[in-house]
């Protein structure tokens, strides 16, 4: 790991400088809304805000996507879709977002490869910002996180009054800052410790705690346990949750055409939608609200890490942020591992 | 404001009755402003019941939402009643679903709470990002009263005031069985000013607006679940064939989406912005919900939620409805 | 521009609209071609989305026939299909969405000539207003 | 460029032949391959799945009904119910469809050698199975393995799918069919009521037999039941899953049964995974 600095002062120039070479995705805000998008010049950005609405994972991993072309009908025909190949940046991701592409990697490339995602993953460079303002919901730490981890990105920025300090993570994140060689100098250690100094005073900000520790094993003795029903009264059944999770990757597959064109699409889809199990043969596996609300939360909690050892759980706070109805997942979590069984 | 030891003493009263299952009402939420459903099925569950300004979630939803699962051999259905915490917006919601055959009138009990208006969820959140412990907020003349990091806060009630409760019409229960604490006055507001400017916009520049808004809609239907007046058993949208709207996210589908959910709420509209509230991206629902509220007032003097007896406004017609627009 | 020809969907009704289409047909009165006609029972039958649906997939205006008030094989079919239409029209509007592009029309199974009118008008009003973009399927996969 | 998974090859519908008429229509399409490399290399073994496409319409997931013994093509034997098996009902021979897979894992017919074979289906549930009853009664492959017992039920005698392939193993001696319906009906010379009683009726001996079983769920849960009351272990069980699938790669999420995907680590499971899994099926 290679510890530089640039200073704020040169920042907006390094900036216009990687948009001539890279599609930059960085986040913009609009009547206080944030959100990641393509920026043209370094004004657009706004390094202020806490976190975009909507998870960076719908960069990589698009809500509707185009998986082949094809001719409708019975005498139809296929044709592959060109998967672009331009290079990106993402930057000013935040450390847990980032981690959500680490945690659903396995998923998209593990035994089978999904192309699409692949190119996407390949082709970015993630550049992270550190959180110096966790949120009311954010709870990163625990799951031995931190703020200003640069564990999942390429290179890490994080904003120390007059400088940026950048941690080069990776060799993809090396290759990158050598482009730009002329804006950074190696970083003084009084520079680090402030880096440190800061990721503590974020820390100390978070306040809110889920307790992880033998979470999985508990939940393997609660399948049948009432608290799944007492929060499943109160959801409503909406998709805020999985579409706002940055780890939340399930789809749905569908044609679409007109009578002489068409394609086969993939969209985001929720696993709190009733249809979303349903059989052809009107049976579902999981009929009522608590089987789907129970599920999200054990495929979060047990049944990714009994598939991809590792919680399928940021902390980024959105589910709880945005839920309607205040279903949080602290709290139920927390339930969950106090549980006397 | 209401008095909570009363709520809680009518609501143990209800409980008590034998042809009442359950009541829903409000509890405090598991952190910073946030207010929750109670279900509370004993008396104990019911001494967490609070109603404050932070109450700003419509409940009529829940009735509708119950689940009937397949009963169990030798199972028998519970037909006991479902009691229910009702502001005037949420009495209005449950009128409505009942004046269309929705539910019975007698599969609720309701309590009915005079509303002096409710916080907007996000407006207090964007101003206090930070307040992660549950915080209690008081009503104290014009202001909001609570403490963040031990210092107080007063802030005046039109900043936190949801939007729709500032031109709110009815926020004395219209429909309730019991009723708890003093009647509300109610001013006459100019309810419709809100979306006068956009009227007024140029239809170019309308299309812009909204354009912009549903382009980020990402259709999780929270607005839909949310919304006490959404209640068919499936949903237009969900349909596959024959497919209304296709899934895919993009700006045709998702203004087909919005058009088909305004439009269904055409005259059904009780103006409780529980949709506005659910959406995370922030879509003015509830700008669409007013607009067709209006017209309908004009074109066919009709108000939704007001009376159990009428007809539903596209249900039924006048022979002399307006038609200069028909060749 | 000048090329434009507007598409333009008809749902017209069983018992009046489409017999007064038919009308003009067999007493050969010529009229615009823009009119692409589909057959309801009743103009109560017009889901609004139906209205959606066809702007989506490429038309530029929908024209929606009926029987005269009164006149409704059904009774009251056509007065509930105004309400709606009118309330459509409001809400298109106010999206931005021009609500000229939505027609509603009364024509009875004896008013062929009328009917030719009627379908010439709204081809040139909607020609005017020219192709509608606003919420057309891009198809673009 | 990496293969696109979620792409298939085309294949044509060689074959249309109808099963069950009426309202629960059951059409068995023998498809093969347009191109002749993909349809050589085409691999599968009983109790895997195909993902068909109609193009424009949809993807849905079958079970294979042919044999791997017959090389050059595949079978699937579909019930029409929703949009996508309607649309596959609609085509004619000659139509293309799209085809990828094969997907999940299968009946361990290498491992049972030498054992006997208990079939237990009912209704469009026996697709799957015939794929086994093919392979094991083929030729080469009959005498590896014991007595061969085939107990098939439907409602109605229509509903019965294969109806002539039973009429033809009937007349082997080294096959015994027990079939049956649910209703009495004229001229029904076999077994009248479930699969389930059926199957206690001949009463199938456990001794070194394996047992697969495919149907109705509430027709599987009675048959698992009775098979233990025969004395069957669980280790003995096998049944094939079905759920709603759209990848088919184990990607997409819906067919999860606990930590399983049924698309991948299924469809067939026996009754001693069966036991220990918690989940929503």
């Amino acid at each position: 790991m290679e510890s530089l600095v640039i200073s704020k002062e040169n920042f907006p120039e390094l900036i216009n400088t990687i948009i001539k070479s890279y599609r930059l995705f960085a986040p913009t805000e609009e009547k206080g809304f944030s959100g990641f998008n393509i920026i043209k010049d370094y004004l657009e950005m706004d390094l202020s805000y806490l976190n975009s609405r909507m998870p960076p994972k719908a960069i990589l991993f698009n809500q509707t996507e185009t998986l082949f072309l094809m001719e409708p009908g019975a005498k139809g025909s296929i044709k592959s879709k060109a998967i672009s190949n331009e290079k990106s940046a993402i930057f000013a991701i935040r450390p847990c977002d980032a981690k959500g592409f680490r945690i659903i990697d396995p998923v998209f490339l593990g035994d089978v490869i999904d192309p699409l995602y692949k190119a996407n993953r390949d082709n970015s460079v993630l550049i992270g910002l550190s959180c110096n303002q966790p949120d009311s919901s954010c709870f990163c730490t625990s799951f031995g996180d931190s703020p200003a981890s640069g564990k999942y990105v390429d290179i890490l920025f994080t904003d120390i009054e007059e400088n940026y300090l950048v941690e080069v993570m990776t060799e993809k994140g090396k290759n990158f800052v050598n482009n730009f060689g002329r804006f950074f100098t190696p970083a003084p250690p009084k520079e680090i410790e402030a880096k440190n100094a800061k990721e503590k005073e974020a820390i100390k900000l978070i306040k809110r705690n889920l307790k992880v520790e033998g979470i999985e094993e508990k939940m393997d003795k609660m399948f049948n346990h009432p608290i799944w029903e007492e929060y499943a009264k109160k959801c409503i059944g909406c998709g805020t949750c999985t579409y706002l999770c940055p780890t939340c990757h399930c789809f749905d597959v569908v044609d679409e055409s007109t009578l002489d064109k068409g394609a086969r699409v993939r969209t985001w889809d929720a696993c709190m939608f009733p249809e979303y199990t349903m059989h052809t043969s009107g049976h579902n596996p999981r009929p009522a609200r608590m089987h789907r609300l129970r599920n999200r939360f054990y495929h979060k909690y047990s049944y990714f890490p009994k598939n991809s050892d590792v919680i399928a759980c940021t902390g980024c706070g959105r589910c709880i942020r945005y839920c309607p109805v205040n279903i949080d997942i602290i709290e139920l979590m927390n339930r969950v591992s106090e549980m006397e069984l | 404001m209401v008095d909570q030891k009363e709520l809680v003493k009518v609501a143990k009263e209800t409980l008590a009755r034998k042809d009442v299952k359950y009541i829903i009402g409000y509890k405090k939420g598991s952190y910073g402003f946030q207010t929750s459903a109670a279900f509370a099925y004993t008396p104990k569950d019911v001494e967490e019941f609070i109603f404050t300004p932070l109450c700003n979630k419509n409940l009529a939803k829940y009735p509708l939402k119950e689940e009937k699962l397949p009963l169990k051999r030798g199972e028998e259905e519970d037909k006991r009643k479902i009691g229910l915490i009702v502001k005037g917006c949420d009495s209005r919601a449950i009128s409505q679903v009942i004046q269309e055959n929705g539910m019975k009138r007698e599969e609720v009990v309701l309590i009915g709470i005079p509303c002096p208006g409710v916080i907007d969820q996000k407006v207090i959140e964007k101003r206090f990002p930070n307040q992660s412990e549950i915080t209690e907020v008081t009503e104290i003349d014009d202001d909001y009263v609570f403490t963040i990091d031990g210092k107080e806060q007063k802030i005046p009630k039109q900043e936190l005031l949801a939007e729709v409760c500032k031109t709110c019409e009815y926020p004395n229960p219209v429909l309730y069985d019991i009723i708890i604490g003093e009647e509300v006055e109610v001013n006459p507001k100019a309810e419709y000013e809100g979306i006068k400017e956009l009227e007024d916009a140029p239809l170019e520049n309308r299309w812009e607006y909204w354009e912009e808004q549903f382009q980020r809609c990402i259709r999780c239907y929270a607005c839909r679940e949310a919304c006490p007046l959404c209640y068919c058993s499936t949903c237009m949208a969900d349909l596959l064939e024959p497919q209304w709207i296709r899934r895919s996210v993009n700006i045709s589908e998702n203004t087909a989406w919005n058009i088909m959910r305004a439009f269904h709420l055409a005259g059904r509209c009780i103006s409780c912005g529980a949709c506005e509230n659910a959406c995370p991206m922030d879509i003015p629902l509830m700008e669409l919900n007013k607009k067709l509220g209006k017209e309908v007032k004009e074109m066919f003097d009709y108000a939704p939620g007001l009376d159990i007896e009428a007809k539903p406004l596209l249900g039924s017609f006048n022979p002399d409805d307006p038609e200069e627009f028909i060749k | 521009m000048e090329d434009f020809e507007p598409n333009i969907i008809g749902f017209l009704c069983n018992w009046c609209s489409y017999a007064g289409s038919d009308l003009a047909g067999t007493s050969r009165i010529q009229y615009a071609p823009n009119v692409k006609v589909i057959r309801v029972m009743c103009s109560g039958r017009v889901n609004p989305m139906f209205v959606v649906n066809a702007l989506q997939q490429g038309a530029d205006g929908v024209l929606i026939g009926g029987c005269h008030p009164g006149d409704c094989h059904y009774q009251h079919g056509n007065f509930l299909a105004r309400r709606r239409i009118s309330v459509m029209k409001k809400l298109l509007e106010f999206m931005g969405i021009n609500p000229e592009r939505l027609k509603m029309t009364w024509v009875s199974a004896a008013e062929g000539r009328k009917f030719a009118d009627v379908v010439n008008e709204v081809t040139e009003e909607i020609r005017k207003l020219g192709p509608n973009t606003k919420i057309r399927r891009k198809n673009e996969w | 460029m990496t293969e696109n998974p979620y792409q298939p090859s085309l294949a044509t519908i060689e074959k249309i032949k109808v099963e069950v008429t009426g309202e629960r229509a059951i059409k068995t399409f023998k498809l093969v391959f347009q191109d002749k490399e993909i349809q050589e290399k085409f691999n599968f073994v009983p109790g895997q799945c195909v993902m068909i496409s109609l193009l424009g319409k949809g993807e849905s997931m079958f079970a294979i009904s042919s044999s791997p013994t017959e090389k050059d093509y595949l079978e699937v034997s579909v019930m029409k119910h929703g949009k996508n098996t309607s649309a596959l009902h609609e085509t004619e021979e000659g139509d293309t469809v799209g085809v990828r897979g094969p997907y999940g894992n299968h009946f361990d017919v290498e491992g049972w050698k030498n054992k006997n074979i208990v079939f237990i289906g009912g209704g469009i549930g026996m697709a799957p199975l015939r794929s086994v009853v093919n392979y094991t009664i083929n030729a080469q492959k009959r005498n590896q393995y014991g007595n061969l017992d085939i107990i098939y039920g439907a409602r109605t005698s229509n509903d019965l799918c294969f109806k002539d392939e039973f009429t033809e193993l009937q007349k082997r001696d080294d096959v015994n069919v027990h079939l049956s319906i649910d209703v009495v009906e004229e001229g029904w010379e076999h077994f009248v009521g479930f699969v389930p009683s059926n199957l206690l009726k001949v009463k199938p001996p456990t001794k070194d037999t394996i047992a697969i079983t495919c149907g109705p769920p509430i027709m599987i849960k009675f048959v698992i039941q009775n098979l233990l009351e025969l004395g069957f272990k669980d280790e003995q069980i096998f049944t094939t899953l079905e759920m709603r699938m759209k990848c088919g790669v184990g990607i997409c999420g819906r067919c999860n049964i606990g930590n399983l995907y049924v698309c991948k680590d299924g469809p067939v499971f026996s009754n001693a995974q069966l036991k220990n899994l918690e989940g929503d099926m």
